[in-house]
């Protein structure tokens, strides 16, 4: 009665990757530059995607409608470090921080309450029905994105920096932003906590039996909707905190931003495979150290990277590189 | 006759038959009972849209194949024509140059892609097909020696069709009869012409087989069909249909660009079409299209009549502004897959009481 | 309080636009094991649906434990003592049968919480949910996968068991240690209720039988009076047998 | 002739047919029954093409077609009906059958690829799915939805659309389970149809012992994947091995 | 046959990527035409009447708006569109049924080069203005430049048009980026490791258009300190330069801040938007307001005659004030001269807050070599 052995082979990836390219790439210094940002883009990524892997990995939901809770949660951010410019304009990193937080609670509150209503009104009535649920999230995109139109208006806002986040640190000729620094913290913190309900609670279990067979579920007595619907705000949460970290790397967001994530977020999840947190973060890095390495050293390509990526990545792995059997 | 026109494939219900019909004389007669430019353009528009929603509903409804890559065909179609007008000149050879080439290379890109559909999970495979749908448009903006890049382009078509020539020097029933109305009625002639051929294909034994595949492909390979080759064919018709679309844009705008034809857009309203219109019904697709073009052609205009009557409630008013009229069209969107989830057509057929008759008429004779 | 631990009155079931169940009366006797008998499409498996809440009754009361159920939602049902095992088994494909197992053992957190006792005795009646306790349920044969739905059924104590055709597709050996547990089961107080085609099983387990035709009961009685008279197993021998 | 030699399929470590050499003579009804898991279902998979085998061969007459896919074994005359059933649920039950026959049978049609004729033109085809509903009872449900049958009906339909097929050889894995016993005789004495034309081969997974005592020319056993004994059906019931982990008369079983 | 309203159509992005250029656009296109008709909005009699018309930013539906818009909604003239793109397409339009399109605020040097016919005029700057007068800021002997760009037409033109006007400065690497580029690290290494070790005065030029520009990626490494390298770049709308503050002290050359012009109309503009609005007039409503004061000069001129020949005379070589002093459409190819101005960041500068931009010079029309590009 043990649980199969941990597949390495997909971890081994990252820095498979990132020593593949070094002799490309010459500079030391610019070699950990780029590899450092890459890997903490990553992280960023693997935030505003990991909602997703929730979702969609646990419920089989593809929610397009995904882009419009991370457009939400940074144009959240807005308004609550908007009213909170002694905290940001601070140059100490504390004090930013106290509002930094705050503007993440926030976010992923509001996020989460707005995505309650989504599961009600727009997801509930197509579970199991891919083609249903496209279709209907993509209204709820459209509309989500609109209404934030009307509240926010439809022009781009800044979101500035706290002080203390800004600039880099230095390591002799290679640069790593403190922001990223920071990324990389909050993306080990989500990283964590989601392994640890999926793998150590029955959550994750009941999830997947729910979406295989929904009456089966509720006939061994379990409110498979009220889990759905916790997963499904849950989600949107995280989607909310990765507004506030997208928008915040950008410093400036407008209501589109969520269309325009969707599909690397797809991509990262299709690398990691369904349902995989794990596999998540690692599509998710090794999206973010190729866009860096293709950016560098073939700038013309780095539009496709992602793209080629993911088909090498199909080629090895048809499901991923963590698929669940199915 | 008519039987025969529509392959025995009947609307099934009488509203259904006067709505069609309907449509029908409008699209035919439109320039005559609609005057003005908009009017014309909203007209082609859904002659356009029918054609490109039929040729997808054949690959959604027909097949069961969810590809995001659709609209990819369709600009091929329109930047083959686009191109080839812009090198080889206004002429009728340039076009038939630009569409064989358009087609050519559709019928390579969809071969691949429904290949590559049998290899990875059916989710999987229309993300994917997402990807490439956006990496294809990047590309079309990238590749500006030959596309014109963001900007697109704009260019002449053969004198026939060029809004220049006139036939005549007075108008005919108030409208002028010039190139432009000749290229409306090239348009026209296309569309009964490819839906026809779709009705006839998706009624054809191999249209039964592909329904087959879309409701079980594991039972459909074990009965003894190749799923490959028929998915496959099933892939490069559809999109080959969505290329001749394209070319007619691009024979109408006189421009194409990466947003005209490949935008992301164009591809939701083309899902969103279907979805009113009633997948695995082509008759869905024309209803569809007439629908949605028409209300969103006027959706704006409607906007702002109501916007200036809920004036008094600012937050009512700022809902109803024109600007936000895709607010509307997304909650349609919701809504229609909400309470239409069988469409118009299956909507009204659902409301004729003798429900199945097809297989009761085609059986009937063959009983004896 | 009536000896009755579920009992249906009139109970009509509407899918969509077809009319299914045409007032359905059926009693289960607390301790007993009640079988229900026939045809293909006599509405049997709507029936067993109607009593999980799966599908709603349009008329009539369905009570359990002499309280009204007819409305709750599922899982209230199954949380007050019901355990199912659907027609087409319900198995978690994706899921190992450990995970499986675990599911429907609520009290447990994880695999080491499920009751050993009744674990034991599980594997000893179906030796494959042992041997193919880590392996993805979706793999097992047809025959394993019943075997895996009914252990799901009573890994945990129940006082009512609804089970949709349990010997289908099970060895002859398989089915006589299902008729085994079903009678210790029985043994230990548990109500079962069940839909069967197999007459010889039916005849060697069942305490009370009903018989159902177009939706509604047409016979009940006991099944030693069915089984000793001819006649009447002649005159519903087109319905069940 | 039917003949597999050493067929064998692994998933894992798991072997779950193991080595099974075996032919199936044209005119005889061969019983293959075993404990659950015992890989029956497994083999009728190999068989057909529904999965690749590890190792081993099938031949058909003597054709080798280890390497095609199921359809075209289905092509080249064998057919299969499913345990656990596996239809289009969204058509109608006439239309699932139409495109049985339709596979299996030569015409302007194409088998499915003719793009320009109108499906109900091919009456042949309609008149031959209305005589196959009636040999198995379903004539007055041919314009139900399949979704909507009730299980017995849908195992009937399964073994039409197989009907339908034509095949050499017919492959039916438990045909009557969830049958209720008025219905089952319709299947039943369509088998014996069969049987009686004397130029098909016919196998049968069958758990129910009077079925197979009935109905089987010969009977095979298969135990944890292999192929354990084979013969008449009286001596192989008799066997130990089928008495102790088949039939369980002794409480050992696997 | 002055009688009638004159109607001017507006086809610009009221919706779509560029929203918020289009409505500061229409914006001041009404302001500019209250201020030209001293609150009149009549010239001659003749009422003005804007029909607005949302082109989504999408080429093929501004086509149709303004056929539509010449031809059932009979407008006299029309004016827009906010994208290039858009601009490209509408341009036969115009000549087809023989009306004049105004175009502003689209920049794309082709709409008054190659794509050009004679009833195009533009008042907004054209994108080899605002690369010529970038490279007047940064021309000094001595300097070594890399250029920082999107990379489609509008990015490359750019580059083109600002390597052509660089006299003594020298242009050693172009680095192009996706359009749609959020990471800057890779782009902006290349470009560190070009520059890093030359001599000289070091500079990065940055060409960017909506979508997130590169300013706080730059800002984050530090290279004025590091390496010595400066940044330039050309102005943008408020809400994009409050990047800019990150640099106090970067300099570049802008079409428009509402602070540098001092003449009557931009007073008004400024006074009355802040009025209105609670906020200053940003760039492109500038241009709308140029746009309407160009309008109602040449009807004027013609006293209120809309006959398209009669305005095309009138508006060839015609003068006319704006928010950012006198403009003129150069009879060749109708691209209104204009000045640019040269500015620095404030170098107390907050970051976060909005841009605070001190103007260094005007440049003028005369000081600008603006080629002359369409074929006549
Ligand atoms: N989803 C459905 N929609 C419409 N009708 C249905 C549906 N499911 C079942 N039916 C119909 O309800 C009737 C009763 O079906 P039910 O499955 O309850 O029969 P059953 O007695 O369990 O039969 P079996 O022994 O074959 O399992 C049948 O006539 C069937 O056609
Ligand atoms: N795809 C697979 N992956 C792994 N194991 C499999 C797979 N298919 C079948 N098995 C295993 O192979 C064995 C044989 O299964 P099979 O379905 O052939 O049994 P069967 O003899 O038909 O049993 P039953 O009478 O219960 O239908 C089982 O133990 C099953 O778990
Ligand atoms: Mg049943
Ligand atoms: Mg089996």
């Amino acid at each position: 009665m043990k649980t199969m052995d941990f597949d390495w082979k997909p971890l081994a990836l990252v820095p498979a990757l990132a020593l593949l390219v070094f002799p490309f790439i010459g500079s030391g210094s610019t070699w950990v530059t780029l590899t450092v940002a890459g890997l903490a883009m990553g992280m960023i990524i693997f935030i505003i995607a990991s909602g997703l892997t929730l979702v969609f990995g646990l419920m089989d939901v593809l929610n397009f409608g995904h882009g419009v809770f991370i457009a939400l949660g940074a144009f959240v951010a807005t308004s609550v470090l908007g009213a909170m410019g002694d905290y940001t304009g601070s140059e100490s990193l504390w004090i930013n921080l106290l509002a930094v937080l705050p503007a993440m609670v926030v976010a992923m509150l509001v996020a989460a309450a707005v995505g309650l209503a989504f599961e009600r009104f727009i997801v509930k009535p197509v579970y199991g029905n891919h083609l249903k649920q496209i279709l209907i999230t993509m209204g709820g995109m459209i509309i989500g994105e609109e209404l934030i139109k009307v509240i926010w208006g439809p022009l781009q806002i800044p979101l500035p920096m706290p002080m203390g986040l800004g600039g880099s640190f230095f390591f002799g000729d290679a640069a790593v932003e403190k922001y990223r620094l920071l990324a990389v913290v909050v993306g080990v913190a989500v990283f964590a906590l989601l392994l640890w309900t999926l793998t150590r609670t029955k959550i994750g279990l009941l999830i997947r039996a729910g979406v295989q067979d929904r009456e089966m579920v509720e006939s061994l007595g379990y409110r498979i909707h009220v889990l759905f619907v916790g997963v499904f705000v849950a989600g949107s949460a995280l989607a909310g905190l990765g507004g506030v970290m997208w928008g915040l790397y950008q410093q400036n967001v407008v209501p589109q931003m969520g269309a325009q994530v969707n599909v690397l977020i797809f991509i990262v999840l299709i690398i990691g495979g369904l349902g995989s947190t794990t596999g998540a973060l690692i599509g998710a890095l090794l999206v973010g150290l190729m866009a860096n390495y293709t950016g560098f050293l073939v700038p013309k390509m780095a539009l496709f990277s992602n793209i080629l990526l993911m088909m090498a990545v199909l080629l090895w792995r048809p499901q991923g590189v963590y698929a669940l059997s199915k | 006759m008519l039987n025969r026109l529509i392959s025995n494939d009947y609307p099934r219900s009488r509203v259904l038959a006067v709505l069609l019909v309907a449509l029908l004389m409008a699209l035919a007669f439109s320039p005559f009972i609609f005057p003005g430019v908009k009017a014309l353009n909203v007209a082609a528009k859904v002659l356009i849209f029918t054609v490109l929603v039929a040729s997808f509903d054949l690959l959604l409804g027909y097949t069961g194949i969810v590809s995001f890559a659709h609209t990819m065909f369709f600009g091929i179609g329109a930047y083959g024509v686009a191109v080839a007008f812009t090198r080889l000149g206004p002429d009728w050879g340039a076009l038939l140059i630009g569409l064989a080439g358009a087609l050519a290379l559709s019928f390579v890109l969809a071969l691949a892609i429904g290949l590559f559909s049998l290899r990875v999970r059916a989710i999987f495979f229309s993300m994917i097909t997402l990807a490439f749908a956006a990496a294809f448009q990047t590309l079309a903006s990238q590749l500006s020696e030959i596309t014109g890049g963001e900007d697109g382009l704009t260019f002449k078509v053969p004198a026939l069709l060029a809004p220049s020539t006139s036939f005549a020097d007075e108008p005919f029933f108030g409208v002028s009869l010039d190139g432009r109305l000749a290229c409306y009625y090239l348009l026209f002639v296309l569309t009964v012409v490819l839906v026809l051929a779709l009705l006839r294909i998706v009624n054809s034994p191999f249209g039964r087989v592909l329904q087959a595949i879309r409701e079980n492909e594991f039972r459909a390979e074990a009965i003894g069909y190749r799923v490959v080759v028929y998915r496959t064919a099933s892939a490069i018709l559809s999109a080959l249909f969505a290329t001749v679309a394209g070319a007619m844009l691009a024979l109408w705008l006189r421009y194409n660009g990466p947003d005209t034809s490949l935008s992301f857009e164009i591809m939701l309203d083309v899902l969103l079409i279907v979805v009113i219109g009633g997948m695995g019904t082509l008759y869905g697709a024309a209803i569809g299209s007439g629908l949605f073009i028409v209300a969103q052609s006027y959706l704006q205009e409607l906007l702002r009549l109501a916007s200036e009557a809920a004036s008094g409630l600012p937050w009512l008013a700022a809902l109803l502004s024109p600007d936000r009229w895709l607010l509307w069209l997304g909650l349609l969107f919701v809504l229609s897959v909400y309470y239409f989830p069988t469409g118009i057509v299956g909507k009204l057929r659902a409301l004729q009481p003798a429900a199945r008759p097809r297989v009761a008429a085609a059986k009937a004779p063959a009983m004896k | 309080m009536s000896n009755d631990l579920l009992t249906l009155e009139g109970v009509h079931t509407h899918i969509g636009a077809y009319h299914i169940l045409h007032g359905v009366d059926l009693r289960v006797p607390r301790g007993q094991l009640t079988m229900l008998l026939g045809r293909n499409g006599a509405g049997k498996t709507t029936t067993l649906r109607t009593i999980m809440g799966l599908w709603k009754a349009s008329r009539g009361r369905i009570t359990f434990a002499g309280q009204d159920i007819t409305a709750l939602p599922t899982p209230q049902i199954a949380s007050r003592g019901v355990a199912y095992v659907p027609e087409n088994m319900g198995i978690f494909a994706d899921l190992t049968v450990r995970e499986n197992m675990l599911l429907a053992a609520r009290a447990a957190k994880n695999a080491s919480q499920i009751d050993e006792q009744r674990l034991k005795w599980i594997f000893q009646l179906f030796p494959a949910v042992e041997k193919f306790w880590n392996h993805p349920a979706g793999k097992l044969s047809g025959g394993q996968k019943q075997m895996l739905a009914v252990s799901r059924a009573i890994v945990e104590p129940r006082e009512l068991l609804i089970i949709d055709e349990p010997s289908k597709g099970l060895a002859p050996a398989i089915i006589n240690n299902m008729i085994d547990a079903f009678a210790q089961l029985k043994a230990s107080g548990v109500t079962i209720l069940l839909v069967e085609q197999n007459f010889n099983f039916a005849k060697r387990l069942g305490d009370t039988v009903a018989v159902m035709d177009n939706g509604q009961v047409v016979h009940s009685g006991s099944m030693k009076a069915l089984a000793e008279d001819e006649g009447l197993q002649q005159s519903l021998l087109g319905l069940a047998l | 002739m039917l003949a597999t030699q050493d067929l064998t399929i692994r998933f894992g470590g798991h072997v779950a047919v193991n080595a099974v050499t075996c032919s199936f003579e044209p005119g005889t009804l061969t019983a293959i029954v075993g404990p659950n898991g015992a890989g029956k279902t497994t083999y009728f998979n190999l068989i057909s093409g529904q999965l690749k085998a590890s190792a081993g061969k099938v031949t058909l007459g003597g054709r080798d077609l280890s390497s095609l896919p199921a359809s075209e074994r289905t092509r080249a005359g064998l057919g299969r009906a499913f345990q656990l059933t596996n239809l289009f649920p969204r058509l109608t039950v006439l239309e699932n059958v139409r495109l049985a026959v339709q596979a299996a049978r030569e015409g302007a049609h194409h088998r499915g690829l003719n793009l320009w004729s109108v499906w109900s033109d091919h009456k042949a085809l309609l008149e031959r799915a209305d005589e196959i509903l009636e040999s198995v009872a379903l004539a007055d449900k041919e314009d139900e939805l399949v979704a909507n049958l009730p299980h017995g009906d849908q195992r009937k339909l399964e073994v039409a659309l197989l009907m339908a097929l034509e095949p050499q050889v017919f492959m039916f894995d438990e045909p009557t389970a969830g049958m209720n016993a008025a219905e089952a005789p319709v299947i039943l004495d369509l088998i014996r149809r069969l049987k009686a034309d004397r130029s098909k081969t016919i196998l049968l997974v069958e758990h129910k012992m009077d079925v197979v005592r009935e109905l089987a020319d010969r009977i095979i056993v298969l135990h944890n994947g292999a192929l354990v004994a084979d013969g008449k059906p009286a001596e192989v019931i008799a066997s130990p091995i089928v008495q102790e982990a088949y039939l369980g008369v002794s409480k050992e079983t696997a | 046959q002055a009688k009638g309203d004159i109607k001017i159509a507006h086809v610009y992005s009221r919706t779509g990527p560029l929203e918020a250029y289009g409505k500061q656009t229409q914006t001041g296109l009404m302001m500019g035409l209250e201020y030209a008709t001293n609150g009149t909005m009549a010239v001659n009699g003749r009422k003005l009447v804007v029909i607005e018309k949302d082109d989504q930013g999408k080429p093929d539906v501004g086509k149709s708006l303004l056929a539509a818009a010449y031809s059932d909604d009979k407008a006299d003239i029309a004016v827009g569109p906010s994208s290039s793109g858009v601009a490209l397409a509408l341009l036969p339009v115009a000549e087809e049924y023989k009306k004049i399109l105004l175009v502003e605020p689209a920049v794309a040097d082709s709409i008054t080069g190659d794509k050009w016919n004679k009833y195009i005029f533009r008042t907004g700057r054209n994108s080899s203005q605002d690369a010529i007068s970038n490279a007047v800021v940064m021309d000094k002997p001595g300097t070594v430049v890399a250029t920082l760009a999107q990379d489609y037409a509008f990015g490359r033109d750019g580059v083109k048009a600002f390597r052509d006007n660089l006299k003594n400065a020298k242009i050693v690497h172009e680095e192009y980026l996706p359009q749609t580029t959020t990471d800057f690290t890779a782009g902006i290494q290349r470009i560190v490791d070009k520059l890093k070790d030359q001599p000289g005065r070091k500079a990065i030029e940055v060409i960017w258009a909506g979508g997130t520009p590169p300013f706080n990626a730059l800002a984050a490494q530090n290279l004025k300190q590091r390496y010595g390298i400066e940044v330039f770049t050309g102005g943008n709308i408020l809400p994009a330069m409050v990047s800019f503050n990150q640099f106090p002290g970067m300099e570049g050359a802008s079409y428009y801040y509402f602070g540098f012009a001092k003449n009557p109309a931009n007073l008004w503009l400024v006074t009355n938007h802040y009025n209105r609005f609670k906020s200053p007039p940003d760039f492109f409503t500038a241009g709308g307001f140029s746009a309407a004061m160009a309008l109602v000069t040449a009807l004027k001129k013609t006293n209120g005659d809309t006959n398209t020949d009669k305005l095309i005379t009138a508006m060839e070589g015609m003068s006319f004030d704006t928010p950012k002093g006198k403009m003129t459409f150069r009879k060749e190819d109708h691209q209104a001269m204009q000045s640019m101005y040269h500015f620095r960041v404030a170098p107390g500068a907050r970051p976060g807050a909005m841009a605070d931009l001190h103007l260094v010079k005007e440049i003028t029309p005369e000081e600008m070599n603006v080629p002359i590009r369409n074929k006549r």
